[in-house]
């Protein structure tokens, strides 16, 4: 993408086997080379890669400079298959399919640079600092006064001065000043253009004979985009992601698994949240964040309640309705339909209010469902925490 | 001034009202007592539709819409790729008509910077007030009926003297029916959205419910994402002198994780509800740390006010 | 450039000869084709063509639609080498060169639109009329309320509503203002890439299958932008420009050649027109409007001698300086070296007033040139109408 | 308030102070006695330059500039091409460091397209005043020297109770020589241009004038083109109370030809000097068909007014 837009980025190739490592070496012509897991997540050059089997530490950095054709043989071989840890994966990690191997460059010095949208400004923000390949967290903690910031006026667009003065505060001039400024005119029409909700590139470096590149870049998208974005089906790495999460997301549901053990099936994402909160504050810990939107069908329940019950962690179900479009009695319908459907070996206990609940208990009543009513979220959480055993 | 934007008589037209979401909702608005004076649809101008034994007409073009209903308000259901255009076309008649106008997006899954445009737009018209997109709407309670803009459902309000501004949706009617639980009715409610580009603020809703005369009390709803809440919650302390009762959602979301609304995520660290209810209690804001909680909160704070 | 930028267009070719007009004829293939004069001038379909030798009227009307070979034959022979007078052109007309040979199609209905830019607004202006191939200034004085406007705001560009609501006042509907949503929005790039001054088509068209044409359009640039469209200097018809207006902006000269018999040299645009104002109050008739702009070297005003004494008509001349960057002494040694190198034939006023006044006066004194020096402006035109023998 | 807008000390930068243009008039402004307390060209920050006997610091970026200077305003002599980018870091910068800020751009020759952006630029951020561009710049002369912003002849000029507002540049010189040959002296002269979009247009001049007690009487010089003068003679009539002298440059032009201002263009039968003189004349401005006159007209209307 990078490439396409005309941003200066070094020559590499991806590959996703040793082999195709080591002949990427070969045609690269470069005899230093960069080996990188690709992973969507940050934090990469600082992660530590584990055997997912063993769980064995294998190798610390999950970037490499590679000296040598053996050395990309190594490194290639300590990435391809295991599990990349960084402070961004969680505990889990995630297990590297593919890598990069990239030219090398003689690095002058190394910058941060990130594009993203500032909800306060409500403004697209430009950050840079020229301290490159830390951690910008970090940064921004630490030694905020390095960490220079650009907003982009909605009506005006990025506009030369900016691109120059943000240059110039990163203390560049001259030619790699030039480079700079047209490299972040390049990435900003990326941003733009392609609905980008973040573009981070760490490290952006100068090379010695002043020419600015993107080494190392991390790209997300805003799903709202998604419309006028056919080609990222194309790119998306759906392997990579939570697999009930990309299915929940297809059937208009919004789902994120979590670790604990109370499933919740709820309307609306701030009362989802809600639901969460509480059964933790009553001591339970909530399995997933589940919200079925609003107005959904008999269909969308079943889904949802298939989406939990895949979860082999999960002791009970909690079902948080407020009705405003969403009607309970089609909310009850489909809790039974459910049920039926997929038999149900966990208590369940519903919740039930807004429009319609006095249909919906009707239903869930003169049903043969062994299920607990309640008239309240506290209650709710309260009753399915004592079910499953928890502390009350 | 009695209740805040909108009042009972606020005639409203629906954007998008022959779509399916449009009349579906624009009929239920009418059975509440909203004033739908119209709707627009390009292209079906002149077209006359039975809603709830009234008949509504249609306009090609809001500046149409406007010079023939004088409305005060818009309310928008417009699929996503179009709903920006809306809230400008919108802005631009109501600015170059009255001056002044109100617009409630209701639309889910508009593009950031979309949005990003439509509130400079917006904000370069300053009698305009755009509430969402991606939330509930507005609704002022009247003693029979009432002005509901927006998606809520209107039969568990009552009017009275709560006003209620928040983030999410459903969490705005639990706050409702909390207040109803103690006795107490709205003055309004808003749904402000959990997008991270949207119109009116929490600050703009408390500086409207600190001058309402109705408004003795407020709830205020937020969620984890941003910094809205703490920016707010240092204004109210300096600015707001009613009683204010605080809650946010998402205690135990996890990190780098978006939780249903696309607002609502903690990235590097910062948004967590932690800091909220810090911030909340720092201004003095009474916490409810469970929304079933909100209306015993509610009522202690009513009591220590000397309004209850 | 219309149909590079996408806007419909109908097929047509230019000509310069009969030749040519025919066998563009027998290659459009459309039985019926419109036979345009083409200068940089509006109203060309309500112009007269007359001989230039005789001064004897040849053609009403610039535009034809010719429905046979032979009228293809007969309009390119009244047209081409002749004289075209319309509203715009002013009494002398101009002589056409150039005719288009344009396809015809079924005509539906004729509407107008231009783009420019309002000054009061501050923005470009779009404007349309469903009385197309009229005279667009009647329009504007006898129904104004036929004549629909749209102000792009210059945060936003024009929107899609606004295109869509422009076209529905126009009463477009269906597939024809699908394509008038698509003719506007391309025509508006077209005239913000290029710079454009204004864009103006009548008559636009609506083809009987509801497509949406520019038939004939008039477009005319922004001279200040010219230093980022090097491509103007391919497009611009020099040789039907005033000779003398052009030379005169290569030197940096502001020129614009009047029918009155007394030259003006000025510094400052307002002054030169204030001094154009005062010749006329006191009884005379400027020759010219002359700015020779801020800190005119001799060069520059020797330049500005050369062309007012081009006209044959000049029987006197007025320079009116007040120097602010301009120095007098500096215009008072180019009046010098003019005269010296010139010679010169008629009376000669000089005004010179603000900076190093007094220095050029001294010199104008010390000098043999026959001149009179005055204090304000007003003298000096009393006295130029004098010394030309006009009335006092 | 004494003069507007500046005064004899505000604090002036010099954007574009390297180039020739910039050099020579930050040379003759500080000479005239002006506050130049430093320049802007990017990539010579640093640089410390030697002009009429004063040492003026370059800076890299207007927002350095006012950040270490504290300047009040700015004047540009920025090639074209680069001039409207010039005026909006300008505007930034004085934004968001001062909120307010007075820019004057010389420049000539500016695309209209260019100007269109920098001007609602500028509009956005109201504390922000545009002078220009393709004028001679804004003067209020002191007692001993003043504050001279621009190109203009300071010589001429001497501290007194006349305003003068025009589009044109020289013919402001002699609106100054005439106001000096009746004894009078200037509050602050402004040249806005004669560009068709430009930043402060009459009105503005016209509103500070009636505000500031230094000013009595004001001179308003017009030209052919657009319909400012007209409405800045409506505006005079309802909200001036002080004499106005007008002339209006153009008389004579012919439709259809620029003469030399991009904007002094008499387009489709309007924007002439005839219907500009009627619109003073209905608006109780004193004439001056002869810029020769307006010095007798001036006197003329300021006894008229019990000023003389």
């Amino acid at each position: 993408m990078f490439r396409k837009a005309g941003v200066n980025v070094l020559e590499g190739v991806h590959c996703t086997s040793i082999e195709d490592a080591l002949s990427a070496y070969d045609s690269l012509g470069s005899k230093v080379v960069a080996v990188k897991s690709q992973i969507h997540a940050g934090g990469r050059g600082k992660g530590t890669l584990y055997s997912p089997e063993s769980g064995e530490k294998v190798m610390v950095g999950g970037v490499k400079i590679a000296f040598s054709r053996e050395d990309v043989e190594l490194y290639s071989r300590n990435i391809l298959g295991n599990k990349l840890v960084t402070i961004q994966t969680g505990e889990d990690g995630k297990i590297v399919n593919n890598l990069y191997v990239e030219a090398g460059c003689a690095i002058a010095h190394e910058y941060y640079l990130a594009i993203l949208v500032d909800r306060e400004a409500k403004a697209v923000l430009i950050m840079a600092s020229t301290e490159g390949g830390m951690d910008i967290e970090e940064v921004a903690k630490n030694t905020p006064e390095a960490l220079h910031k650009v907003w982009v006026d909605p009506a005006a667009g990025l506009l030369g001065f900016q691109k120059r003065n943000l240059g110039m505060d990163l203390e560049l001039s001259g030619a790699a000043l030039k480079s700079f400024f047209g490299l972040l005119g390049k990435l900003y029409d990326v941003f733009v253009m392609n609905d980008c909700a973040m573009i981070e590139i760490n490290p952006l470096v100068r090379s010695e004979d002043d020419e600015i590149i993107a080494l190392d870049a991390k790209v997300s998208f805003d799903d709202n985009a998604s419309f006028r974005h056919k080609e990222w089906e194309d790119i998306r790495d759906l392997g990579e992601e939570d697999d009930a999460e990309v299915r929940a997301k297809e059937l208009g549901l919004s789902y994120v698994k979590l670790d604990g053990d109370i499933g919740c099936l709820v309307n609306g994402a701030g009362l989802a949240m809600a639901t969460m909160d509480v059964i933790q504050l009553y001591g339970g810990e909530p399995a997933n964040f589940l919200d079925i939107g609003g107005g959904a069908g008999e269909d969308t329940v079943n889904a949802a309640f298939e989406i939990i019950l895949e979860d082999p962690n999960v002791k009970g179900i909690l079902v948080n309705i407020f009705g405003g479009i969403q009607r309970c009695d089609i909310v009850a319908n489909g809790v039974l339909a459910s049920v039926e459907k997929m038999g149900l070996e966990v208590p369940l206990v519903i919740r039930l209010s807004g429009t319609n609940y006095k249909e919906g208990r009707a239903i869930i009543d003169a049903s043969d469902l062994q299920t607990y009513s309640v008239d309240t979220l506290a209650e709710g959480a309260k009753k399915i925490v004592e079910l499953i055993g928890g502390e009350q | 001034m009695m209740s805040i934007w909108i009042n009972e008589h606020s005639k409203v037209l629906v954007q998008g009202i022959t779509g399916s979401q449009g009349t579906f909702h624009a009929t239920i608005m009418i059975e509440y007592g909203t004033d739908i004076v119209g709707g627009v649809t390009p292209g079906k101008g002149g077209l006359l539709l039975d809603m709830a034994e009234k008949s509504v007409s249609v306009y090609d073009s809001m500046f149409e819409a406007i010079q023939a209903t004088d409305a005060d308000a818009s309310v928008i259901y417009v699929p996503p790729p179009f709903a920006a255009e809306a809230i400008m076309e919108a802005a631009d008649a109501f600015d170059q008509i009255k001056g002044e106008g109100v617009i409630v997006c209701i639309t889910e899954g508009i593009p950031t910077l979309d949005m990003v445009k439509a509130v400079a737009y917006v904000n370069q018209r300053p009698g305009i007030k755009l509430i969402g997109p991606n939330c509930p709407g507005i609704i002022t309670p009247g003693k029979d009926g009432g002005c509901k803009i927006g998606i809520m459902p209107g039969h568990i309000h009552k009017k009275g003297r709560i006003g209620i501004v928040s983030k999410s949706g459903t969490l705005t009617y639990e706050a409702v029916a909390q207040t109803m639980s103690i006795g107490e009715g709205q003055s309004t409610c808003i749904g402000i959205g959990g997008d991270p580009v949207n119109g009116t603020g929490f600050i703009d809703c408390l500086a409207g419910f600190q001058a309402d005369l109705q408004t003795e009390a407020i709830v205020m709803i937020g969620e984890i994402g941003g910094t809205a809440e703490e920016d707010a919650a240092a204004w109210a302390a300096e600015n707001v002198t009613k009683p204010i009762v605080g809650f946010v959602a998402g205690a135990t979301a996890p990190p780098g994780k978006r939780m249903g609304h696309a607002g609502a995520i903690i990235s590097g660290g910062k948004g967590t509800a932690a800091e909220k209810f810090a911030a909340f209690e720092l201004a003095g804001i009474h916490i409810a740390k469970d929304p079933s909680e909100i209306g015993a909160v509610l009522a202690a704070a009513l009591k220590e006010a000397g309004l209850l």
